[in-house]
Formats: structure tokens, C-alpha cells, sequence
């Protein structure tokens, strides 16, 4: 199996922070085959495209994997009424994840609705890792208590200091790769968040890989709506997001 | 167990159900939903002499029951086609049509060429794509180049010649009947219409392209009237597509005159779309004890 | 509070939303929903010289976010409008549109002299009804016959002119230039897009006109694309509709270049979508801190 | 107030029959205004047009109306997932019902799912009237009790004789005229059941007034897509099922 459709149960459905949606989704065969950094396509009743999510959580032995997203338009709004007990209709695992290779530290970056992607990673790594995550205030912080359970060093930044550190996740990056440079680095966010982290571990000589967002049609390849410009082979090519991504190694990528 | 066989200018379809081109890409992508040899065939991604990328992203925005696209027509070119993709195809029990698109005659004319000497089923000949800047739609949109298009690519080829129709045109049967007076051998209806959409927080088109094309379900009760229109008004058989999404669609669709279908934007919602909609259309003809999916086409009865 | 005022050839309204012709007949029945005061305008129902019956039901069908309608301009014919209809309309406070259709250039120039004497604020000449067989759609789709019409109402009244076009052409500019090199105050787009529905027991088309004009939501897209080629091909102000439901429709149809906008599917779902669309149009505005309605028509900015 | 549009509670809800539901919903200053032989249209989620229902029951005391209707198609079936409590969102009263004028004595024939609008009759007329009923099969029959509580005469027809007498309801029309002429027939259903009924009636020389179905755009009479062939001076007149019907006088209509 690579991906497959279905309707699966949410076992378990919570908020996290104001139209932050937190679901648990039983789905084992699903659960079995994802991979960090992959994602799923939500339907949402009476809208012609899914919604890409990634995955936040993926628990192999229970069979379930988890899902945070925030409302952001109608589809979505859609997708959060859905209720404990109720099948939510995806397509999963989408997509190529993280890779891990034999690198032993890293440092994950993840930035507002860019967090959930890392939570996966900070399990993985465990005390081989920190975690930076950046919101915009105080209400908008998510998944502090998931990090730290994993034994990640947590470092939280708000933009306007009403909780963790004030400033953005890039300063928080630079002092952390003063303190212990890192095998790799991780990052998911907006795109001026990607940037800045893709900049400094340029400066720093270390790898980086970065998860991407684009609209997409299919979610499987198919379609080539959700094109992205790489460098391939030394020539331009449009990666497709949901393919040959969403991570892509940050030098292959043209910003 | 109706029987579900078409047959279109000398070739069998298993069933009158197809995958449109540009949503099915190559075939390698849907094949871990089901088996291909379920379809009746699948129209390939469009593709061109040369590699394309295609226009830059956002390439997909959603509208009410509806989707626009403008893809610009990215694929590794003809040559790669018929290398790599098409032997895998062919390979799958279905029928292979090879949807083309060129920037001037002479390249729709010269990808024919090449693909006379392989073994795909069928050319589509693209001369509606809204999503690139020269040639594509312009060619669809007047009966002489129309016409000049078709004349090309029938003189360049013996393989069954299909030309995919634009709908944003006054009177899309001019063009078919123009078409079919150069040797076409089917049309196929409908492209996408031409659409956009805004974000009203950044002032911004939505796709990076400005315009795009719209398909999906809201298009289909024109697409439903131009296939009407069209198969009234020419001989070859008409292909009609455009907003099939349920198989209730595809029987309206045939009894509008269709003798195939295609299925495109659907698939993102349902990847099943396809193989639940030939499902449907032959328990319909099982219900209503017609023995063939044939004895439908265009009977619709007009007030 | 934004300032809502629009100024469409001379004439000012009070807010830019009009109710779209044929969705809100001469304005009696709304007005147990609110009252007409709050509306920028009223397009009333297409009138023509003599009164008619129209087509016969079935008239509508529903389509996935959209309807097709085939009334065929049932109507009381010119005098009726001008003695009992208009006098109720005009004690409202709000812009009275006269919309009107004719089978002949002869009549449409009748029916402009005869409201030139009447004090309506401006007439929509409708020459895209899809719904009948003679004239209607017949004089929009060619540019020629578009400018004819154009020249015969301008010479038969000094009342603002605003020629509806039809989506059903190939290039909706080039008509929109056409009428508006021979006067036309200003243009007024989309009318509907031809369709059809089919019953799938019956085998019979769901309307009796067999096709019928489609409308609402399903259409936006495609209507507002028209809408951003005709702003940037002519320089008399464009009134957009088509699919227009939400307030943010509003903001995007608006931006997209239209100086005001009709609202018509959408009244059948929600009759305050009207009054809805005003009330949210103007909160954008604060929120953004925008003073004038004015100063979002055509900034949408094209990458 | 003429008409209104709102969203109302649902106090009860219940199924009569395979696939025909039946709620009471509370909306006091509707069910004031409203009388005999007016609708209500309904709104569908994710559908562009409303449905119209028939009041099958008006309680001016408890200010609720009564709606009962038949799953035919996508938006009707959308509409049956409303529970108790639910809010549905109606516009309402629409039209023109019965013109009980002085008639004393009526003969009500309902055929199918165009019964609902027969049972406020039943409750005016009670004793004084006849109400006949048809359907299919027994499976199919509906609101018989609510036209026994009125006091009506109530006979059943199904059309295989699974209940009640067998055959259509124009056989029970003729000898429910032959044992008493009545002073007016009201009548719903099925087109061919109408115009067996018309005939009848006419041969009988007994005005008789039908209530009639036709697709509807906005239902109070703006858009006239609900055109209805009748006579109005002499002259053919397209009337409009939701503002002059949906009752009309039969000897208006052109059939
Ligand atoms: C690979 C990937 C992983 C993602 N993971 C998460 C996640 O874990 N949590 C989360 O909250 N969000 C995530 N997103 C973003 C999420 O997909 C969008 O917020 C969502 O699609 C918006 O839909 P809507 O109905 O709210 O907005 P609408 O504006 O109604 O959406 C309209 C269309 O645009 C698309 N769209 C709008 N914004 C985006 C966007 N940022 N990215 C992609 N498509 C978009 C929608 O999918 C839809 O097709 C992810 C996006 C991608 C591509
Ligand atoms: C005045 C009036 C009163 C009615 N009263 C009742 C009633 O009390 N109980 C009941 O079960 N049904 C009643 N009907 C019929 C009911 O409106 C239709 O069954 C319903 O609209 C079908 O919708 P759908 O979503 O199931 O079907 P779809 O086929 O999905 O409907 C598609 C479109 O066609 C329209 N349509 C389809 N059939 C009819 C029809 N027979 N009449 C009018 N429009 C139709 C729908 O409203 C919708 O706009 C009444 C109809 C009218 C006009
Ligand atoms: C993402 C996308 C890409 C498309 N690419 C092509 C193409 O390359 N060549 C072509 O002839 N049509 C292309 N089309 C048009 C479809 O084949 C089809 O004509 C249209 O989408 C209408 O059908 P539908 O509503 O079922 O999608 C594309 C459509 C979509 C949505
Ligand atoms: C039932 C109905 C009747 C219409 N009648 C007319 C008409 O008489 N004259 C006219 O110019 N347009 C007529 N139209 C077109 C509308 O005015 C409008 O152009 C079209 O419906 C698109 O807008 P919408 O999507 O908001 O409805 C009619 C539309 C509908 C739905
Ligand atoms: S969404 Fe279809 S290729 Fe990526
Ligand atoms: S439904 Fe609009 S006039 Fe009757």
C-alpha cells in the first residue's frame, strides 16, 4: 500500500487554541505506512478539493494518527464540526516525509500552524533534539506539552513576548546553533519564517529541510496543479508539492 | 450485466468511461486506488514536442462546485512519452488516447508523427487549453484554424484523430462541423471555461496565472448542452465531459448524444469517481433492462 | 460607515448592490422581506412591447450551485410597465432600471422612446436572453448586430443607456467595445450561460424550452473573469453580476473592475442576500479602513 | 405580514412512512397568518433552491405548523437528516390556499404525498365533509388517523388493495357523490389522479378547486417560473403556482 481512501473514526477530538482543531483518527493500516512529514486530504462536505493536513502524530501500535489544523476558510470551518464518532473521509499517507538519515541531532523549527509536522520528528529525536516553535501570541501557542513530553528541549517564542521568549523562532536558531551545531535542521512555517531558517543554516553549513504548502488539486501527483520550482539535474524543474514533497531538502528548492 | 462496449472510430472501449486528460497524469497515480484496466480508457496528460513547466503556482483555486486550473500544460515532452510512459500504458488493458497540444501547426502536425509509429490508441488533439499564452485555445476558437489544425495532424497520421473542443467560443458546433470536414474522427467536449477568482485581503488573483479554466460540477449543465448541441449537428462521435462527477451525470451525459465519456476534476475529490460511475451506469441499464449501454446514446427526447 | 455612494453614467446610488432583471420581478413581492430603499436599484423584469407569456414550465432546473431558468420573458408588455408598475417602483427611493427586450431593433428603439418620456433613472437593453427563439440572445453574439441595437435605443433616448451582454460569445470585449463606440452609457454582464438538464427516467430535458440559462454561484467564476477583460477593454463603467451570493462575491466582482453589482440566483436561497452583501461590502470597508466604495473598483492586481 | 423567512425549531419529528417525514415546527407568527392549502419552502443545505411542502396541519393555538414530506430527491433527503431540536429554515406562508367561500360540504381527495394538505380541511369540515385518500400500496398509506380525529368520513384506496378498498379514488369519488352531492371538491396529488378528479367533478356540475405542483425559483411570485396554464378574461393567462396557486380553481386551469 502507498495511500489509500477511506472513511475512518475520529476516536478522539479536542481544541487546542481558539478554531484549533485537534483529531484523533483511527486508522491502522494508514498508521502503519506514514512516515514524519507525510500529510492526508480531509473531504469536506459540499467542497469540490480536499484539505491538505499533516500528520502531528502517528501511533503505530494503537493505530491511530492525529491531526491539528486551523480554520483558516469555508472548507475548513467544514472539516471542524466534525464530531467524536464521526468518519472523517481521507486520503493518507500523501506525500514524502522527512529523511532522517543517519543524522543524530537536529533542530526542528516550526512555526504557528507549522508546528504540528515537528511533533512526529521531536518524538523521534527525543533529547537529540530542540524544539523551536513561534506563534504570534500567547493564545495562538500549540502542541508546548507535546514537545517537552518527548524529552526535546522546548523553546518557545511568541511575537509579542506574552508568553516564552519574545522575537521570532530565527534569533532562538541562531543561539541554539551556537550552543550545539546540529546534524540537521527541520523547519515548517510561513514562508518568510522558511526563508530566514533556510538562511542561517546556509550560513551555519547545515543541511536543511523544509516542508512546503501549495494548493492542490489530486494530492497524489496526478494533476501537477501544486507545482513547485526546484533544481533538479542542475535545470530547473516544478517538483509537485504533494509528491515530491511536501519536504524538500532547502537546496534543491528556488525561493 | 449490461453490455458496457463502446466503440469509437474503430476502437473498442470495454466501457464508455475515460479519464480526462491533465487530471490522470500518466496513469502511474491512481493505479494504487484500482486496477486501470477497469477504465474504458484514459486520455493522457497533454502533452508537447517539448519538456514543459508549466506556469508558476497557485495553479488551482476552488470555486462553488467547481475547480480552476492553469496547469500550462507541464509534461517531460512527446519524446519521453512515447519512451517511457506510453509502453507502461499500454501495458494496462485499457485504451491508451494520447492528448497533444502544440504552439503551432506544424508541431501538432510533427507530435502525430511520432505518434503514428507507436502503439497508443488514439490522438486527442488539444486546441483549447486556456492556460497558455500562445497557440492552445486560439486554435479552438475559429473554425479556419480549427480546421488547419485538424487538416495537419489527419495528413501527419492514420491513427484515429480526436479533437478536443473549446467552449468558450459563440457556436461550438461551427467549429465541430469544420473539424469533421478535415477528417476528424471524434470531437470531445468540453475544455474548460475560461475563469478567475480573486483574494479580496491581498487584491490578488488567487491563480499566479490571473485566469484559469473552470471544470468540475458547476459546468456541467453547459458542457451537457453543448455535447446536445454538437452531437446534433455532426456525424463522428462526440466525447462528452465536463462536470461528470455522479453516474447519474454520465447517463444524462450519453443521452445528451455522448458515445464515451470522459471524467476529470471529480477524481480529486473521489478518486473512485470513475470506476463508481461505470458501477452506476450499469446498474441503470441493468434496472431499466437495457442489454446495451449503445441504446442510450442520444436519446434524449426534446419537447 | 463607508461611503457606499456609486456614480454609474450620472446617476447616483445610495450603494452599489442592484437587484438583478427577472429575479426580482417589479419589486412587490420582496418588499414584505425589507424595504426597497435599502437596494441601490432595481433592475426590473425584461420588458418588451407587447405583453407575453413566456415559455412553458417546467422554467427552472437546479444544477450544482447554480439554476437554469427558460421563462421565455413572460412580462405585461411596455404600457403596463410605464402605467402601474413604474409609478410603485419610483415612490420606493431607489434607481429604477428599466430592463428590456425586443425581436427587432424597431422594437427596442419603440420601447426606449416610450420610457424616454417616463421618469425612470436609466434602461438596460437585454440582448442575451437565452430563452427565446427569435432576437434576444441573437443580437449579443455578434458584434455587428450588438452595435445596431446600440445605435437605435442612443438615437431613441437621452436616458442613460446600459447594453447586458452575453456570456455565450467568444470574446465578450470585443462586443462590449462595439456598443460602446456607438454610445452605450455603460455595459452591464453577465446573462446567463446556456444549459440544460435531462431527466435520466423521463429521458425527456427537465425544462420544456429543452435549454435554459444558467445562473448563480456555479457561474461567479467565469463571470468574473468577463467582467476583469471588459473593465480593462472599455471605458464606460461595467455593472458585474453573475454568481454574486456572499459579500465577499461583492468585493471580488468589484475589484475585479465592476462600478456596481446585480444580485440574482441568489435571492432564491436568501432573500436578504441583497441587503446582506451591502451590509457586508461596508464592514470590509471599515474593517479596512476604505472611505469609499469607490476606491476598490478595478484594483485587483493582476501578477 | 404577508410571508417571512426564518429559521424555526423543530419540536417534533417523526416518520409516517418509508421515507415520508413528518415535523412540527414552531413558528407562532406563521402559523397565525397562515391558512388551508398554503406551503412553506424549505431550505436544503448546499442546495441553490428551496423546497415546497404543503402545511399539513396549522395550530394557531400552540403556534406551530406541521410539514410532511417525501424523500424524492437530493434536496429533500438533506432536508429528512434534521432531527428534534434542529433549526429549519423556512420561508412561509406562501400563496393562495382553499377558498372555503360558504361551501357547507366537501369532498377532499388526496392521492400519495398529496394528502398533507388535505388534513387542515378535514379539521374545518369534520363531519361535513368526506376526506378519500389514495396511495400505492399499504406500506405507502399516511395521515388516515388525522382525518379520523377530525370527525371526517375517511376512506382508503391503495391501488393493489393492501388496505383499505382497491383501486384509485376516483371510483370512491363517484359513490361518495352518488350517496351525497357535495357543495365543493378540494383536491391533491398526482396530475392524472387531478384530472380524473376535474372530470368527475365536472360532470357532477361541483366546483372543484386543485392544488397544484410545479419547480419553483423564489416562491412568492418574483421570478415567474412557475408558470401554470389558466383562463383569466377570456384570455390564456400563465399564473404562478406559488403566488396565485397553489390552489387554484379548477375551472381556471388549462389542462
Ligand atoms: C502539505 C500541507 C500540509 C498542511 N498541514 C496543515 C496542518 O497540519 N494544519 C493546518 O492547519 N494547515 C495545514 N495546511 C494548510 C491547510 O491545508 C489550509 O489551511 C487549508 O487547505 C485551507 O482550507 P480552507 O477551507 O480553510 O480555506 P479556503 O480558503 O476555503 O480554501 C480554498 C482552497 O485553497 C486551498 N488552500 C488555502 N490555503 C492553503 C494553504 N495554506 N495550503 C494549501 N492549500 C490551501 C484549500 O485547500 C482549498 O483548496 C497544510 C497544507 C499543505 C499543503
Ligand atoms: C406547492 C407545493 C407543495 C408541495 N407539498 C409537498 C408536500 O407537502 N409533501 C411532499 O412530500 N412534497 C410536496 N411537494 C413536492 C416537493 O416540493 C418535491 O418533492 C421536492 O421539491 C423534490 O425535491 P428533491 O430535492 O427531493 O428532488 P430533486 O429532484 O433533487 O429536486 C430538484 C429541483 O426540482 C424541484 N422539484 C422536483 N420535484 C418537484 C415537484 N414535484 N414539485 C415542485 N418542485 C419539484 C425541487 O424543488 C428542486 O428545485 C410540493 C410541491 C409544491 C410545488
Ligand atoms: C488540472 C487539470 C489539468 C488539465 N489538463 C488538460 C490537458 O493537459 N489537456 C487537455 O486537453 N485538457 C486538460 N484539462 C481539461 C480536462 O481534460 C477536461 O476537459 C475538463 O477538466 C472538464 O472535465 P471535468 O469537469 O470532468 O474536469 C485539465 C483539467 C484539469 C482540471
Ligand atoms: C429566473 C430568471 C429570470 C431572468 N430574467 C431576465 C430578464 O428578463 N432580463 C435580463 O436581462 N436578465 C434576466 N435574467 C438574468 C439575470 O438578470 C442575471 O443576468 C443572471 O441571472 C446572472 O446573475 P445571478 O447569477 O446573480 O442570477 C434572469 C435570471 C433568472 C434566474
Ligand atoms: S495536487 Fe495534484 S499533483 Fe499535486
Ligand atoms: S417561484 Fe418565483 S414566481 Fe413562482
Amino acid at each position: 500500500m502507498k495511500y489509500m481512501q477511506g472513511k475512518y473514526p475520529i476516536i478522539a477530538s479536542t481544541t487546542l487554541a481558539r478554531e484549533i482543531y485537534d483529531f484523533t483518527v483511527c486508522c491502522p493500516k494508514i498508521a502503519r505506512a506514514a512516515e514524519p512529514g507525510q500529510f492526508v486530504t480531509i473531504a469536506a462536505d459540499g467542497f469540490p478539493l480536499r484539505r491538505p493536513v499533516s500528520l502531528c502524530g502517528i501511533d503505530k501500535e494503537n493505530g491511530t494518527i492525529r491531526l491539528v489544523f486551523e480554520v483558516r476558510g469555508k472548507g475548513t470551518k467544514e472539516i471542524s464540526r466534525l464530531r467524536e464518532g464521526d468518519m472523517i473521509d481521507i486520503i493518507a499517507p500523501l506525500g514524502r516525509g522527512f529523511r532522517l538519515k543517519d543524522y543524530k541531532t537536529a533542530i526542528l523549527v516550526g512555526g504557528g500552524i507549522g508546528t504540528p509536522p515537528m511533533v512526529p520528528l521531536a518524538k523521534i529525536y527525543g533529547e537529540n533534539c530542540v524544539a523551536i516553535s513561534g506563534f504570534r501570541s500567547a493564545a495562538n501557542v500549540i502542541l508546548q506539552e507535546d514537545f517537552k513530553a518527548s524529552g526535546a528541549k522546548t523553546v518557545l517564542c511568541t511575537d509579542d513576548g506574552t508568553m516564552g521568549r519574545k522575537g521570532f523562532v530565527t534569533a532562538a536558531l541562531r543561539e541554539e546553533i551556537e550552543i550545539k551545531k546540529p546534524d540537521v535542521i527541520f523547519a515548517c512555517g510561513p514562508s518568510p519564517m522558511i526563508k530566514g531558517v533556510v538562511d542561517i543554516a546556509n550560513e551555519y553549513g547545515i543541511p536543511s529541510q523544509i516542508s512546503l504548502e501549495e494548493r492542490m488539486g489530486c494530492g497524489i501527483g496526478a494533476c501537477l496543479v501544486c507545482a513547485c520550482r526546484t533544481v533538479r539535474n542542475g535545470e530547473e524543474f516544478y517538483a509537485h508539492v504533494c509528491q515530491d514533497g511536501p519536504v524538500f531538502e532547502s537546496k534543491d528548492v528556488i525561493f | 450485466m449490461a453490455d458496457m462496449r463502446v466503440n469509437i472510430a474503430g476502437v473498442e472501449f470495454k466501457n464508455p468511461v475515460i479519464t480526462a486528460s491533465g487530471t490522470f497524469g500518466y496513469g502511474r497515480e491512481y493505479e494504487h486506488f484500482f486496477p486501470l484496466s477497469k477504465l474504458g480508457g484514459i486520455s493522457t496528460k497533454g502533452t508537447t514536442a517539448e519538456k514543459r513547466n508549466g506556469n508558476l503556482a497557485p495553479r488551482i483555486a476552488e470555486t462553488p462546485s467547481g475547480i480552476l486550473n492553469s496547469v500550462g500544460l507541464q509534461n517531460p515532452g512527446i519524446d519521453k512519452f512515447i519512451k517511457v510512459e506510453l509502453p507502461n500504458l499500454k501495458s494496462k488493458d485499457t485504451v491508451i488516447i494520447a492528448n497533444i497540444a502544440g504552439f503551432s501547426i506544424e508541431e501538432y502536425a510533427k507530435i502525430c508523427e511520432k505518434l503514428d509509429g507507436t502503439n497508443v490508441d488514439m490522438i486527442e488533439i488539444n486546441i483549447s487549453c486556456p492556460n497558455v499564452k500562445h497557440g492552445g485555445a486560439a486554435f479552438g476558437t475559429s473554425c479556419q484554424s480549427a480546421a488547419e489544425v485538424t487538416k495537419a495532424v489527419r495528413a501527419s497520421t492514420k491513427k484515429p484523430i480526436i479533437i478536443k473542443l473549446s467552449p468558450n467560443v459563440t457556436d461550438i458546433t461551427e467549429i465541430a462541423r469544420a473539424v469533421e470536414a478535415e477528417g476528424a474522427d471524434a470531437v470531445s467536449l468540453i475544455n474548460t471555461l475560461l475563469g478567475m477568482r480573486i483574494d479580496i485581503n491581498s487584491r490578488r488573483p488567487i491563480l499566479k496565472n490571473n485566469v484559469g479554466g473552470l471544470s468540475g460540477a458547476a459546468v456541467f449543465p453547459v458542457a451537457l448542452r453543448m455535447v446536445w448541441q454538437t452531437a446534433n449537428a455532426v456525424k463522428i462521435p462526440v466525447i462528452g465531459m465536463g462536470g461528470i462527477s455522479t453516474w447519474e451525470d454520465g447517463i444524462e451525459m450519453m443521452l445528451a448524444g455522448a458515445s464515451a465519456i470522459q471524467v476529470g476534476a471529480a477524481l480529486f475529490k473521489n478518486p473512485f469517481a470513475a470506476v463508481e460511475i461505470i458501477d452506476g451506469m450499469n446498474d441503470y441499464l441493468d434496472r431499466k433492462g437495457i442489454k446495451s449501454v449503445n441504446e442510450i446514446v442520444k436519446k434524449v427526447q426534446p419537447w
